[in-house]
């Protein structure tokens, strides 16, 4: 295995940091680190001092017995209880906006399989074991497994996130400094964990662009309107079955009297288990794509859907958010999460510029045809 | 003359001479030979972990993957993770020295269930069996945290068998905990209160409270892992509807206590050796008792530190994180409180006192880092990296084991009626810590630049930070082989215990070393407070 | 304890305590520290259940249906029987009456074969139906996944309680047998009874989370 | 030690809350079914505990044993849920929890 990588100091003690909010968590590793080492050697100071004073001089030595107080007690309660809360502010600070992309934030999709990360670009570029990404920009990645639960893990970035079976996990990052870096599987996988590995890669916008030109497949609504066709799904749907135009987001009636909206959950689970959430009106007719369906082919479709378009803006609330507090949750949970919550601002009618460009190359098939599901 | 002299030496039948055949060994309800039995078990699985342990370190001295294959590597640390934290760490202090010393502290002939205490040691070596079986059988290869939906159906290692054994090794420790907390309530000696109490048994108390409660639930969630690994239906498969991540939360639900109880006993072991070594009333006796029970009740809200990159939402982040830094301020009030006892006290240097102050000083360093690690955002990064690795080692190894050691050698009079040699002693303390250090600490650097754990195979940056700990992991070994020896050799050769050679207080240090059958020739009485070292009244700060 | 010097079948006093009161009361809080594992024993997998139930609501309430709600109330009442026959033997015992004990004990062993027979029968009905998880499970409504976690759940608790069920029962013909030779001890007795009393517990809720998912829908 | 006379009412009121709940359930309260069900459970239980199981007339600390397993169940539950119930809160693009209500 080649490790293209950085410089190769004899002795590296510090992580590059490639990201402004990798710079901030390590802000705060900092003020923790100085903060330990002085009460680290506060208490070995002390001990030392106390074990060298106080040594032993005579057996038949009777020291008199000294009672703690309350006083002393209380203070050295609070002052690390007071110095703790600024750690946890501070921490859940950086954990929030890590959690949280920008809306306008590029969106990648990552698989993780045993033992390969899986990457694709929704204009259709594809990597295995790499990721490249422009510098400069915030960048989203989509992340699941088509298998056991992996862990998407770039040191550089100071990042990391599981990547769950049966479940989207997020994470983001700007990456500021071109260059190479590390990819790391960080929970364990099996075999080959430790060679489920790869690099990312941040280039200058013109050199992303660049390599936008160079290796494109089709994107991935293109691939997804192909597996539409394939499977046949118009033979139904349009027809007998919903319409799927203008369908993301839409809320909708199901067969029991509960309204549910059309988002990335709901359209997942209906191609994977169409009988849980029947929309009212409708018969139960439809397959399991389950096992059918590749992770990757999932996602396609959903993009595919995406690409139908959404609804009308309509502007209403709704209920999910409005039992939520505003408290200290609340409060440290970046931008009024509520008001996020309702709004179809959130996806914007073309919420993915890329689709379209996509489309205008779907000749390039050469790398086309899932490669995470062969090796199942 | 001569003849006057005789009687002395054998001058009364003790636990260990009263019987001598093997039946009267392996069926006896004696608290002394039942801690002696899970003594030689637990050394021995010990060993097993730390073959698995040096199996990893070479492996690791080069990038490459080369002396073990990928598969045997990940048995090897799995094998290593299981058996050191489920037949090592979880019963140690408690099976061993708590077994031993927690009837003799409240002054009782026994535990309030010896025949329960018998079982619990059968099934400990039921389970060992098991583990041993699935060893020579092909290992396991999930890791000691089994996550779902690897181990229930991707594992190709004897998940089943490991599964039965950690669920049996599981009610061992139910049951000695239960042992526990019914002794302490019921059997004290007259005059022995709550306010009198050793905190070696608040600690114990505390521990035992964590091994009844939280240990069905680890059990309970091996069965569930079990079925689904035989039948392929389950409730972690997400195919099937299930969700993995509801795993980790039953798994550390025990786990996350489960670190307390391998550090609680320590604690309370340190606390006795402050105390008779610095001549003095441990300092702030009853916070440093509360502090053992609001750790053991705290340690159960904050599993989900272990899951802050797991998918778990982030609002239960938030308020794991923050009950994660109250339960760092009992355990910052007890390292102030031991050093605080060291003010104007009458300091020795014997070996288990070197054992107590490494433990203050690596529990530090431990528990700071663990701050770090509860803090949500740092835990992105360095979580399942070294630096989790080199974390919990200063806590296990560097906190628990140290203090296991320390009261090992500060007991072993009272256990085999022999002084250890006492150069020897300090000579394998000094290695211990030192070794420990160049083992663990470099994996604090590696793991904040970015080393995953678990790793067979790693880049080449890492490998100056693998040599160092390798190199550290081989003095470890030799420091910790020479206790092995020298006790060994005690037993034949050592000096004859006098019944109380550290001057200590405790009423295990009022009977005969070693103790006879029911430990007391006369019932006790207690008429002072524990650490008793000085007559004069202690003035009120 | 007053009322264990009364009685014909007092404990002797083992060698480690000082007394019997301290005994018995040393037996009463390990019996309850043992009863308080299992409560989370069981706990674990309620847990889960009440989660996924909360999930995927609706198809855990049609699989609920098919669960027999008339043998389900019966095994209720049938359960409750047999702890007030348990109290009764433990009564009987404390006063030293050997066959009203040995009738009591014969009660409950009979009421809880009578429960595990119900339970029994419910199995087949689902093996019948083709309703055990796994391969072969054949769900008629729209949601098979769901339903099949709902019957695991099912099969798993009720499971885990019947096999407390049959330990219970042989504890009671030990006891039994110890009776009719005269050997029975009122404080192992008491301990028995606790253990029975919690397994109905157990069941107390079992019934409604398994049992009584939205009957009225 | 009750008399045998306590025992009984005991058992008769258990039926009677063993027939309620079954009754019950087939009446449509909305979301207070499930609440009244766990409800009975609960005080079922308890009359178990307290009378049969004569907590009612042992010390205070056979009482704190007693509830010592439910007061930690009660903190697995509420701290799972803080997971489950939060996890769609945060709105982040194209996010999909397993599990979340």
């Amino acid at each position: 295995m080649m490790w293209p990588l950085t410089p190769a100091l004899p002795l590296e003690l510090w992580p590059l940091a490639a990201t402004p909010a990798g710079r901030e968590m390590d802000a705060l590793f900092l003020v923790e680190l100085a903060i330990s080492v002085f009460m680290v050697l506060l208490i070995f100071g002390t001990i030392f001092l106390f074990a060298i004073k106080y040594r032993r001089r005579s057996p038949l030595e009777r020291p008199r017995p000294i009672r703690g107080g309350l006083a002393l007690e209380t203070t050295w309660s609070v002052i690390p209880l007071l110095v703790f809360l600024g750690f946890f502010f501070w921490g859940a600070k950086i954990y929030f906006a890590n959690a949280a992309p920008p809306k306008d934030a590029m969106q990648i999709y990552v698989i993780g399989k045993q033992w390969m990360w899986y990457v694709q670009h929704p204009t259709g570029q594809r990597e295995i074991n790499e990721l490249h990404v422009p510098a400069g920009r915030d960048v989203q990645l989509i992340i699941t497994s088509q298998d056991v639960i992996h862990s998407f893990f770039i040191p550089a970035f100071r990042i990391k996130k599981d990547a769950v079976p049966g479940m989207y996990s997020t994470e983001w990052f700007h990456a500021t400094a071109p260059g190479s870096y590390h990819l790391f599987c960080a929970q364990y996988c099996g075999t080959s964990h430790s060679g489920m590995i790869g690099t990312v890669v941040v280039l200058k916008e013109a050199d992303y662009q660049q390599w936008l030109a160079g290796g494109r497949g089709e994107s991935m609504a293109v691939a997804g309107g192909k597996l539409y066709q394939k499977y046949g799904c118009d033979n139904c749907h349009g027809r007998i079955c919903p319409t799927l135009a203008r369908l993301y987001m839409q809320e909708r009636p199901l067969s029991d009297g509960r309204i549910v909206r059309a988002d990335e959950a709901y359209l997942r689970e209906s191609i994977l288990d169409p009988g849980a959430k029947v929309i009212a009106g409708y018969p139960n007719v439809m397959p399991s794509f389950r096992g059918v369906l590749s992770e990757l082919e999932v996602l396609q479709l959903i993009a595919y859907i995406r690409s139908l378009g959404t609804p009308a803006l309509a502007g209403e609330g709704e209920g999910i958010g409005a039992g939520q507090g505003t408290g200290t949750a609340a409060g440290i949970a970046a931008p009024d999460a509520r008001t996020q919550q309702g709004n179809q601002n959130a996806y914007p009618p073309d919420s993915n510029p890329h689709t379209m460009q996509g489309e205008r190359s779907s000749e390039v098939q050469k790398r086309e045809g899932g490669e995470v599901r062969d090796k199942q | 003359m001569g003849a006057s002299i005789e009687p002395l030496v054998e001058r009364t039948t003790n636990y260990l001479n009263a019987e001598h055949s093997v039946k009267s060994w392996l069926l006896t309800t004696d608290h002394k030979r039942i801690a002696l039995l899970y003594l030689v078990s637990i050394t021995l699985m010990f060993a097993l972990g730390g073959v698995f342990a040096m199996l990893i370190r070479i492996e690791l001295i080069t990038p490459q993957g080369d002396l073990l294959s990928s598969d045997s590597y990940n048995r090897a640390f799995s094998m290593h993770g299981i058996i050191m934290i489920f037949f090592f760490l979880v019963p140690s202090i408690p099976a061993t020295l708590g077994n031993f010393l927690v009837p003799m502290m409240v002054g009782a002939r026994d535990l309030a269930f010896p025949r329960i205490n018998l079982l619990s040691w059968y099934l400990y070596i039921t389970a060992a069996a098991v583990m041993l079986y699935v060893m020579v059988t092909g290992g396991v290869d999930t890791g000691w945290t089994f996550y779902a939906p690897f181990s229930s159906l991707f594992s190709n290692g004897r998940v089943t068998l490991t599964v039965v054994a950690v669920f049996i090794a599981g009610f061992s420790s139910i049951l000695t905990g239960l042992n526990f907390i019914v002794t302490i309530h019921t059997m004290r000696a007259p005059g022995m209160t709550w306010g009198r109490l050793p905190l070696f048994l608040w600690a114990h108390y505390a521990t035992a409270v964590i091994m009844v409660l939280a240990t069905p639930v680890l059990a309970i969630a091996m069965l569930m892992l079990g079925l689904e690994h035989v039948f392929h239906i389950g409730i972690f498969d997400p195919a099937l509807g299930g969700d993995p991540i509801l795993f980790q939360h039953l798994f550390w639900f025990y786990s996350h206590p489960a670190v307390y109880i391998m550090i609680l006993p320590g604690m309370g072991v340190v606390s006795e050796l402050i105390a008779c070594f610095s001549r003095k009333r441990i300092f702030g006796y009853s916070f440093v008792a509360f502090a053992s029970l609001a750790i053991a009740i705290l340690s159960f809200l904050v599993w989900g530190h272990h899951m802050f990159v797991s998918g778990q939402s982030v609002y239960a982040g938030l308020v794991f994180s923050i009950l994660s830094f109250l339960v760092a301020v009992p355990s910052a009030i007890k390292v102030f409180n031991w050093t605080a006892t060291m003010y104007k006290g009458s300091i020795s240097f014997d070996t288990p006192m070197l054992y107590a102050l490494g433990f203050i000083g690596l529990f530090t360093m431990g528990g700071l880092t663990g701050v770090m690690l509860a803090t949500l955002g740092v835990d992105v990064h360095v979580h399942d990296t070294y630096f989790v690795i080199a974390h919990f080692h200063y806590i296990m190894v560097g906190g628990a084991v140290m203090a296991y050691m320390g009261g090992l050698h500060f007991w072993w009079p009272k256990i085999s009626g022999h002084m250890y040699p006492e150069i020897w002693g300090r000579i394998s303390a000094t290695i211990i810590f030192l070794g420990f250090n160049l083992t663990f600490f470099p994996q604090f650097i590696a793991g904040y630049l970015g080393m995953p754990r678990r790793y067979h195979a790693y880049p080449p940056e890492f490998q100056v930070y693998n040599v160092l700990s390798s190199a550290g992991a081989s003095i470890l070994a030799v420091g910790y082989l020479m206790p092995l020896i020298y006790f060994f050799w005690s037993i034949r050769y050592g000096l004859r215990a006098p019944d109380n050679p550290w001057a200590a207080t405790g009423l295990e240090w009022k009977t005969a070393s070693p103790p006879p059958t029911e430990n007391f020739e006369y019932p006790p009485v207690v008429l002072e407070e524990a650490y008793h070292y000085s007559d004069e009244e202690a003035p009120i700060a | 304890m007053p009322e264990a010097a009364a009685s014909p079948f007092h404990s002797r006093l083992k060698h480690q305590y000082e007394t019997l009161a301290q005994q018995h009361h040393a037996d009463t809080l390990g019996m309850w520290l043992f009863l308080a594992t299992e409560v989370l024993f069981f706990g674990g997998v309620i847990t889960a259940y009440v989660l996924y139930r909360a999930a995927y609501s609706t198809a855990f309430q049609h699989a609920s249906l098919t669960l027999d709600i008339v043998s389900g109330t019966l095994m209720t009442v049938v359960l409750l029987g047999s702890s007030l026959t348990m109290a009764m033997a433990v009564h009987a015992a404390q006063l030293g009456h050997r066959r009203a004990l040995a009738v009591f004990l014969i009660l409950t062993i009979v009421l809880g074969l009578a429960f595990l027979g119900i339970k029994g029968n419910e199995y087949y009905h689902k093996w019948e139906d083709h309703h055990i998880p796994g391969p072969g499970f054949v769900w008629s409504g729209t949601d098979g996944r769901a339903a099949q976690l709902f019957l695991y759940f099912y099969f798993v608790l009720t499971g885990l309680h019947a096999v407390h069920m049959i330990i219970g029962v042989a504890i009671m013909g030990m006891l039994l047998v110890q009776t009719a030779l005269g050997r029975v001890r009122n404080y192992v007795v008491e301990m028995s009874g606790l253990y029975w009393h919690f397994v109905d517990i157990v069941w107390i809720f079992l019934f409604p989370l398994l049992y009584l998912v939205d009957r009225h829908k | 030690m009750p008399s045998t006379s306590t025992y009984y009412k005991i058992f008769a009121l258990l039926m009677i809350l063993a027939l309620a709940t079954t009754a019950i359930a087939f009446v449509d309260l909305g979301i207070f079914n499930p609440i009244v069900a766990m409800a009975i459970a609960v005080t079922k239980a308890t009359l178990v505990v307290l009378f049969f199981m004569h907590v009612r007339y042992e010390g205070r600390l056979t009482f704190v044993f007693a509830i010592a397993g439910f007061c930690w169940l009660v903190i697995l539950l509420l701290l799972i849920s803080a997971d489950y119930l939060t996890r769609g809160w945060l709105p982040i693009p194209a996010a999909i929890p397993p599990m979340g209500f």
